[in-house]
C-alpha cells in the first residue's frame, strides 16, 4: 500500500539542535552551584580494603566533601541481580572499582584530591580467566553470591552468575545417529561499545526535596526504579529528566554513578555532576563480554545437521550488575543454534565471576560472540565436507515452522531468499579477481524486540499535533519515525507534527530503548494513539459540520468547551512474534602474505526487512552496527594482563576511522510481514553479529588461515601463515582473558 | 591538572631566562600535543609552564646552502604543505603528513616533537636517514647535534637543563637519490606506527649501482635507530631479492622493539625487513628517475 | 591467573660477584647498604629486622617518579641460599605505584657467586596508564643498573 | 594560580579571569556556556572537541585556554549565520551525517574546515581530513555523503 511520508527518503530533521551544537546531553546540564564528582578508583584486582585516609583531601582548598562506603547505606545495586556495592566495602574485586568519592568545585581539583586519598590494601588471590575461574581452589570472588537479590538459583561453582539453557530434542541421541562429529573452539575479546559520550549525570534535589535526575541513561523508567531502590527513595521522590544520548549500543542502562552523585549532592547541599573520563569508560565501563564459546556438530553424509552441542563461557568480571535480562545470562546465546534447523540441539551458557571488569550489554548482547563462532564453524565444517559454504548452509537453512532454540516457531521465513541475494550481489560465483583474495560469507537473524510503550497525541489550537513520548534519543531516530507515523495516520504534513518529550511524572511505565523494540513498541503506540485522536476529530467535525481537515476550527472550538482532544494509548508487546529479521553478509578481502595484514576489499549486506518507515535513518542503522562489526572483527580489544587493562584512551584501544571502511553494497528484501506499524520490522541489531565471521571466513579463503580467536590481527594471520610451513616460529600474540 | 605558573616570553633569551629562574620546576611546552596530554593524566605536574608559542622567529621554513631549516614552532601541518619542504624534500612533506590527524598536526611542532622523544613518532625516522642536525640554545649558548646523538632514551635527549631546540636542518638529497618512508598501519588509519622506516638510495652515476644507501627505523627501539650494517651491505651493490633479503635481516639485527597493542616484539622484527624492502625497492626506483 | 597485584612480565638478573658466597650472603642480608647499590634510591631506614622504610626516586622521560615504601624481607633461608623480598612503593603526587617480588638466590660460578635477581613488579594506577611496556623496559635496565653496583660494591 | 585572558570567540571579544591548567574545551563549556563542543577521548584522538583556532582545527581538549590567549575561536555556535545554517549543518541534516549527535559538533566544525580550504575535495581528501573525527553511530559513509553534499551546495 502507498503511503504519504512513511517510506520516504527524509532527512534527519529532528537533528537541529544537534548539528548547531545547542542540543544539551546529561553532561551538558548545569544547575546553580552545582558541583564536580570525582570517584578514587582501586588500582589492584583483588584485595581488602585495610584503611582510607580522606582527612588530606578533605583539607584541600576548593574540595567540599569526600564519602567513602562508611558513609554510605550498605546498598547493592544491580539491573536485574543486585550484587555490586555503591562504594568498594573492605574488599575491592577489579582495577578501577570506585573505592571514594570527592565533590569539588572543578573537575581538576576533584581528580586532585583523589590523589590525596590513602588507602592501604592487603592483596587476595585473584582469577581472570573464565576457564579458570570455574575450577576447584580457584579464588572465589563473592562468598554467598545466591543470596543476592535477583540471583538465579543454578550455581554449579560459586563463581558462576548464571546458567542460560537451550534444549531441543535429545543431542546425544543426535550425535548417536550422525555420520560424522566436528567440534572447535573459539574466543572473542573484550570490547567496549565505544559510544564516544562517556557516562554522564547530573543529580540535584530541589527545593520539594525532589531529586531531579539529568543522566546518559536509554531507561528512565526503569532507572527511576532502580534509583528507587539504591537510594531507599519512594519512586514519586525521583524525576528523571530525558536528554539526548551520546551513543549506547547497549551501555546505557545501569545506575553509574547516579547514586554516588545522589549522596554528594546530599553531603553538600548543592547539585552535583559526575561525567565520567573516556580512561575510567575504558577502565569501569560496562563493556561486551569477552567468550570461550566450543561447539559441537553432528552432521549426516549429505550434509544437514543432526545434532549441536554448545557451550560459551562469558567472563563476565567482578559483578552480575549490569545485565538486564532475567535470566542474569546473554540471550545472544541461543544464536548458538545459527539460521539453522537443529533437531537435537542443547547450548549451555555460564556467565562467570572475575576479577576483571565488570561486562555489560552491548549491541545485540551476545550475539556477535555467538555468531563468530558458529558462523566460523559452519565454514570449518564445510571445508571438511568439501561443500561449498553457501550449499552447506542452504541445506540446512530455518524454514517456515521451524523452532529457533528458545522453542518458538517461526512463519515468514526468509532465510534463504537473503542468503541468495547476498550471493548474487557480492558474486559469490565468479572467480576471484587475483591470489590472496578471498570471498566469506556469513548468516545471523535477530528478533524484532518487544516491550512496553506509553504514546499521547493532542490537537494543539493551531492545528498541528503533539506527540508526547517518554522514549530517549539515542540517535537512531526513532522519534522522526514516530513523527513520521502520526503525520502518516493523521495526513497531515510532518511539519505540523510535533515531539514533545516527557520526563517519568507524565507517564507510569515505558520498557525505554533497547533490543530492537523501539520502532515497534514506539511506533505501534504512536500508531495507535493517532488513531484514537482521528476518531475523536473525525466526531468533533462531524458535530461542528466542519470537514475532518479543519483541525485548527475543531480544536478551538473545543478549546471553547475547554476541552482538549487529546488520545493516549499504551502498546505493550509481551512476547517475540513468530517474525524474526535475517541477515546475509558475503566479505571480500585480500591478505598481504608478507605481513598478514587483511583488506575488506568489499562487503556486501543483505536484510530481510519489513516495511521501511524512513530508508535514511534504516540504512544509517545498517551502516554503522556493520562498522562497529568491522571494528569487533579487525581492531578492537581492550588488551587486560592480570586485569589491568592496558589500552585505556583512544589512541590505544582504537575504533575504525573513516579511512578504515570498505565499500560496501547493501541489498533490501523488503515487505516482509513485520510487527511494527505499517508492517515495519527491526534493524538496530541486524548488521553487527555477522560481520566478523564474514570476514574470519574470507580470510581463510583467502589464505586458508583460520584464525579462532578475535580480532584477527595481522599478526595472528602473519605468523599462522608461517606456521603452515614452518612447525617452530614464536606464538601469536598471548591470548587475552 | 595541577595548578601552575604560566610564562610565555616572547623572546628566546627570556625564554631561557624564565628556564634558569624555576629551574627543574619548570616544562617548556610549544603545542603541547604531548605534553598537556601528560599534564591531564596527572603523570606530568610543572610547578612552572613556559611557552614558547610567542617567541618570535622560530616559526620559518628557509632554504640555506645545500640544506632546508625548519624553526622549531613549525607546525607539523606548515611542515606538510609547505612549497619549499615539498619540492626539496618530498620524503619529508609526505612524512609529517602521516602524522596522527590533521588537527594533531596543526598542534604539533618539529621542535616540541624531537624534544618529546618519543621512539613511535614519525618525523624522526625520516629526518635520522636525511642526516639532520638539531640546533640548541642554552645558558652556555647555542650548540649543534646530528639527531643520531642527539634522541637517548625512551623519552630522552641530550638536552641539558635550561636547553631548548632552536630549528632543525636538513641537508638535500645528493643527485641520483630517491627517498621513501614506510609506516606500517595494521589496525587504523589514525593509530601510532606498529613499525616505521625511512630509506634514501643514492645510485652510482651508472644508475644500477648504490652507491650510498640511509635507513632509519621508527618503533622499533628506545629511539629512532639507524640500519648502518644494512646500509653497509647495499653500498655498491645491484638492487636483487637476495640484496633486499639480506638488508632485511640486518635490520632484524638491530632492532629491539616492546612488546605492546600495535604488535609483539617478535612480529615488529619481522616486520622492520619486510618494510624495509619495500622502501628501498621503491627509493631505488626513485633514484633511477632521479638521474 | 595469579596472585595479587596485576603483574608485569618477570625480569631476571644474572652476574658474577668475585667472592664467595658466605660473603655475599652477609653482605645481602644488610638492607641499607644493598639499598645504596639501587638507582635512585635516597632514603632507607630500618623500620624492624625484616623491615624497611625508604624513598627511591625514578624518571621515565617528563615523568619523574617520587616513590616511597617500603621493603619486607619475607624468606632468609640461608640453606637454600635464597631471600624473597617485597617492595611497595606509591607515588602520592601522581597517585600511583608499584609492587615488586624479588628473589634472590646465590649459587657457585665462574671465579667467585652466581647471584640471579628475579623480580615480578607492577605497575599501578595512574603510572600504570602511561605506557606500561616503557616504564617495565626501564625497571629492567634499572635492576641491571643495581647489579653492577652490587659487583662493584662488593670487589672494592 | 589563574591568568587572565582575552579570547575572541565566534566574533565576540571575552576577558576572563581563568586557572592556568583550564583547557580551552572547560573553558568554552563552562567559563562561556558554549557546550556545543564536547569531550570524548580527551586526548585529542576522537575529534568531538574540535574548534577552530585562527581558522585552523585543533583539538581543544588538549589545549589550554591561556595557548588562545588573544587569538580567535570558532565554534560549532558560530557556524550559522543569523539563523540560517551553514551548508555544511544543513547537508548533516539531509543527509543523515550524525545520528547520536554526539562527535557532530566536531564533524561539522572539521567538514566547514575543510571546504573551507578545498572547496571541491574528492573522497579521499574527505576521509584523510575527517580522519580525526570519530564516530561510533554512522560508521561514516552518510558523514562522507554529507560533506560531498555540503561541497555542491556551497558551489550551487
Amino acid at each position: 500500500m502507498a503511503h504519504r511520508i512513511v517510506g520516504k527518503p527524509i532527512g534527519r530533521l529532528d537533528g537541529i539542535e544537534k548539528v548547531s551544537g545547542e542540543a544539551r546531553y546529561s553532561g551538558d546540564v548545569t544547575l546553580p552551584g552545582l558541583v564536580w564528582g570525582k570517584a578514587l578508583r582501586s588500582p589492584l584486582p583483588h584485595a581488602r580494603i585495610l584503611r582510607i585516609d580522606t582527612s588530606k583531601a578533605k583539607a584541600f582548598a576548593g574540595v567540599l566533601a569526600v564519602l567513602t562506603a562508611r558513609d554510605l547505606p550498605n546498598i547493592l545495586v544491580g539491573r536485574r541481580m543486585f550484587d555490586m556495592p555503591l562504594l568498594a566495602r573492605e574488599r575491592v574485586r577489579f582495577i578501577g572499582e570506585r573505592v571514594a568519592v570527592v565533590a569539588a568545585l572543578d573537575p581538576d581539583i576533584a581528580e586532585e584530591a583523589l590523589a590525596l586519598i590513602d588507602v592501604e590494601y592487603e592483596d587476595l588471590p585473584a582469577v581472570f580467566d573464565p576457564v579458570e575461574a570455574i575450577k576447584d581452589g580457584a579464588p572465589i570472588l563473592h562468598e554467598n553470591p545466591g543470596a543476592y537479590d535477583g540471583a538465579p538459583p543454578e550455581r554449579p561453582h560459586p563463581n558462576v552468575q548464571s546458567v542460560l539453557r537451550f534444549k531441543l530434542g535429545d543431542v546425544e541421541a543426535g550425535f548417536r545417529a550422525a555420520d560424522r562429529v566436528f567440534e572447535h573452539t573459539f574466543r572473542t575479546q573484550l570490547d567496549h561499545q565505544g559510544y564516544l559520550e562517556p557516562h554522564a549525570g547530573v543529580v540535584g534535589i530541589d527545593e520539594d526535596g525532589r531529586v531531579q535526575v539529568w543522566a546518559s541513561n536509554k531507561m528512565p523508567f526503569r532507572l527511576k526504579e532502580l534509583l528507587s531502590q539504591a537510594l531507599q527513595l519512594p519512586p514519586a521522590q525521583i524525576r528523571v529528566n530525558l536528554t539526548p544520548i551520546g551513543g549506547d549500543f547497549g551501555g546505557k542502562g545501569s545506575v553509574m554513578d547516579l547514586p554516588l552523585a545522589y549522596h554528594l549532592a546530599r553531603a553538600t547541599g548543592r547539585p552535583v555532576k559526575m561525567v565520567m573520563r573516556y580512561t575510567e569508560e575504558l577502565m569501569a565501563g560496562n563493556p561486551r563480554h569477552p567468550a570461550v564459546i566450543t561447539l559441537r556438530t553432528g552432521v549426516s553424509k549429505d550434509g544437514r545437521i543432526v545434532a549441536r552441542r554448545v557451550k560459551a563461557l562469558f567472563n563476565s568480571g567482578a559483578y552480575a550488575a549490569f545485565k538486564p535480562a532475567p535470566s542474569v545470562n546473554l540471550g545472544g546465546a541461543g544464536m548458538g543454534a545459527g539460521v539453522y534447523r537443529i533437531p537435537q540441539l542443547l547450548i549451555e551458557s555460564f556467565c562467570v565471576y572475575s576479577n576483571n571488569i565488570p561486562c555489560g550489554h552491548a549491541r545485540s548482547p551476545g550475539e556477535p560472540q555467538m555468531v563468530f563462532a558458529g558462523e566460523s564453524h559452519m565454514d570449518m565444517i564445510a571445508r571438511e565436507l568439501s561443500l561449498d559454504p553457501a550449499e552447506f548452509r542452504r541445506r540446512n537453512l530455518l524454514r517456515d515452522g521451524d523452532l529457533l532454540a528458545n522453542g518458538h516457531h517461526l512463519e515468514h521465513v526468509r532465510a534463504s531468499e537473503t542468503l541468495e541475494a547476498a550471493l548474487k550481489a557480492s558474486h559469490w560465483s565468479e572467480p576471484k579477481p587475483g591470489p590472496w583474495i578471498g570471498r566469506g560469507a556469513a548468516m545471523t537473524h535477530r528478533h524484532i524486540g518487544v516491550g512496553f510503550t506509553n504514546a499521547r497525541v493532542r490537537l494543539e489550537s493551531d492545528g498541528t499535533v503533539t506527540l508526547l513520548i517518554a522514549l530517549p534519543d539515542t540517535g537512531t531516530g526513532a522519534h522522526l519515525v514516530l513523527r513520521q507515523v502520526v503525520a502518516e495516520v493523521l495526513g497531515l504534513p510532518l511539519d505540523e507534527v510535533e515531539i514533545e518529550i516527557a520526563t517519568t511524572d507524565d507517564f507510569t511505565t515505558d520498557s525505554g530503548v533497547g533490543g530492537s523494540r523501539v520502532t515497534h513498541t514506539g511506533g505501534r503506540a504512536a500508531y495507535h494513539a493517532a488513531e484514537k485522536l482521528k476518531e475523536q476529530i473525525q466526531a468533533e467535525a462531524a458535530k461542528l459540520g466542519e470537514p475532518a481537515s479543519a483541525l485548527s476550527a475543531i480544536a478551538q472550538a473545543a478549546a471553547r468547551e475547554g476541552r482538549t482532544l487529546e488520545a493516549s494509548h499504551f502498546y505493550d508487546a509481551k512476547a517475540h512474534g513468530a517474525v524474526t529479521s535475517f541477515t546475509a553478509q558475503v566479505a571480500e578481502v585480500a591478505v598481504d602474505p608478507a605481513t598478514g595484514q587483511v583488506t575488506v576489499r568489499h562487503f556486501t549486506t543483505a536484510h530481510d526487512v519489513g516495511t521501511i518507515i524512513n530508508p535514511i535513518g534504516h540504512q544509517g542503522q545498517i551502516e554503522g552496527g556493520l562498522i562497529q562489526g568491522l571494528g569487533f572483527a579487525l581492531m578492537e580489544e581492550l588488551k587486560t594482563e592480570d586485569g589491568q587493562i592496558s589500552t585505556l584512551s583512544l589512541g590505544d584501544f582504537k575504533l575504525p576511522t573513516i579511512q578504515d571502511i570498505p565499500p560496501l553494497t547493501t541489498v533490501l528484501l523488503e515487505d516482509a510481514v513485520g510487527p511494527g506499524p505499517f508492517n515495519a520490522k527491526a534493524i538496530g541489531e541486524g548488521s553487527i553479529s555477522a560481520v566478523a565471521p564474514a570476514i574470519a571466513n574470507a580470510v581463510a579463503d583467502a589464505c586458508g588461515v583460520r584464525i579462532l580467536d578475535l580480532p584477527i590481527t595481522a599478526e595472528k594471520v602473519y605468523f599462522a601463515l608461517r606456521a603452515k610451513v614452518e612447525p617452530l616460529v614464536p606464538p601469536v600474540q598471548e591470548r587475552q582473558s | 591538572m595541577n595548578a601552575f605558573e604560566y610564562r610565555a616570553p616572547r623572546g628566546l633569551d627570556e625564554a631561557l631566562a624564565v628556564l634558569r629562574e624555576h629551574g627543574d620546576d619548570a616544562r617548556v611546552v610549544a603545542g603541547g600535543t604531548a605534553l598537556v596530554t601528560m599534564m591531564r593524566q596527572h603523570l606530568v605536574r610543572p610547578g612552572c609552564l613556559v611557552s614558547l608559542r610567542d617567541v618570535q622567529g622560530l616559526d620559518r621554513i628557509e632554504a640555506t646552502n645545500g640544506a632546508l631549516r625548519l624553526g622549531a614552532l613549525v607546525t607539523h601541518r606548515e611542515a606538510e604543505v609547505s612549497p619549499l619542504v615539498r619540492e626539496r624534500l618530498p620524503v619529508l612533506a609526505e612524512t609529517f603528513r602521516r602524522v596522527a590527524t590533521v588537527r594533531i598536526r596543526h598542534m604539533a611542532t618539529i621542535g616540541g616533537a624531537l624534544a618529546h622523544a618519543d621512539p613511535n613518532q614519525d618525523p624522526p625516522v625520516t629526518l635520522l636517514a636525511l642526516g639532520a642536525r638539531v640546533e640548541i640554545r642554552g645558558a652556555r649558548g647555542h650548540r649543534e647535534l646530528p639527531l643520531g646523538e642527539f634522541f637517548r632514551d625512551y623519552y630522552e635527549t641530550a638536552l641539558e637543563p635550561g636547553e631548548l631546540v632552536t630549528a632543525v636542518t636538513v641537508p638535500l638529497l645528493p643527485v641520483a637519490s630517491g627517498a621513501t618512508f614506510l609506516k606500517f598501519l595494521p589496525r587504523t588509519a589514525d593509530d601510532y606506527a606498529t613499525v616505521a622506516v625511512a630509506a634514501i638510495v643514492t645510485l652510482e652515476p651508472d644508475g644500477e649501482r648504490c652507491r650510498e644507501a640511509r635507513i632509519a627505523l621508527g618503533s622499533v627501539g628506545v629511539t629512532p635507530l639507524r640500519g648502518m650494517a644494512a646500509e653497509a651491505i647495499l653500498s655498491g651493490q645491484r638492487l636483487s631479492e637476495s640484496l633486499l633479503q639480506a638488508a632485511g635481516e640486518a635490520v632484524k639485527g638491530v632492532v629491539d622493539p616492546l612488546s605492546d597493542h600495535r604488535g609483539s616484539a617478535a612480529y615488529k622484527r619481522e616486520m622492520t625487513g619486510v618494510m624495509i624492502g619495500r622502501a628501498l625497492t621503491q627509493a631505488w626506483e626513485a633514484a633511477r628517475r632521479a638521474r | 591467573m595469579g596472585g595479587g597485584a596485576a603483574r608485569a612480565l618477570t625480569f631476571t638478573q644474572e652476574c658474577v660477584i668475585p667472592v664467595e658466597r658466605e660473603r655475599l650472603w652477609d653482605f645481602l642480608m644488610e638492607l641499607p647498604r644493598v639499598a645504596r647499590c639501587v638507582p635512585g634510591v635516597e632514603t632507607i631506614e630500618v623500620v624492624d629486622a625484616s623491615a624497611y622504610r625508604g624513598s627511591l626516586k625514578f624518571q621515565v622521560g617528563p615523568i619523574r617518579l617520587a616513590l616511597q615504601g617500603t621493603v619486607t624481607v619475607e624468606e632468609r633461608d640461608r640453606n637454600a641460599w635464597r631471600a624473597r623480598m617485597r617492595a611497595e612503593a606509591n607515588d602520592r603526587r601522581l597517585g600511583g605505584g608499584i609492587r615488586a617480588r624479588m628473589s634472590l638466590t646465590l649459587a657457585p660460578g665462574e671465579g667467585g657467586t652466581r647471584l640471579q635477581i628475579e623480580t615480578d613488579l607492577a605497575v599501578l594506577g595512574k603510572i600504570g596508564e602511561f605506557g606500561q611496556p616503557v616504564i617495565k623496559k626501564k625497571a629492567d635496565t634499572l635492576l641491571a643498573e643495581f647489579a653492577r653496583n652490587l659487583q662493584s660494591a662488593l670487589a672494592a | 594560580m589563574t591568568r587572565v585572558i582575552r579570547l575572541i570567540v565566534n566574533g565576540t571579544s571575552h576577558e576572563m579571569e581563568t586557572p592556568t591548567y583550564r583547557t580551552l574545551l572547560d573553558c568554552l563549556r563552562y567559563d562561556l556556556g558554549l557546550i556545543g563542543s564536547k569531550e570524548g577521548c580527551g586526548v585529542g584522538v576522537c575529534g568531538a572537541c574540535t574548534v577552530l583556532l585562527d581558522g585552523k582545527m585543533i583539538s581543544s581538549c588538549i589545549a589550554l585556554a591561556v595557548f588562545a590567549d588573544g587569538h580567535a575561536v570558532t565554534t560549532i555556535e558560530g557556524l550559522a549565520e543569523d539563523e540560517r545554517l551553514h551548508p555544511v549543518q544543513q547537508a548533516f541534516m539531509d543527509a543523515g551525517g550524525f545520528q547520536c549527535g554526539i562527535c557532530t559538533p566536531g564533524q561539522v566544525v572539521s567538514a566547514k574546515a575543510l571546504l573551507d580550504a578545498i572547496p571541491d575535495p574528492s573522497d579521499a581528501q574527505i576521509r584523510e581530513w575527517m580522519v580525526g573525527n570519530l564516530c561510533r553511530c554512522t560508521g561514516y559513509y552518510k558523514i562522507v555523503e554529507s560533506i560531498r553534499a555540503a561541497a555542491e551546495r556551497s558551489r550551487a
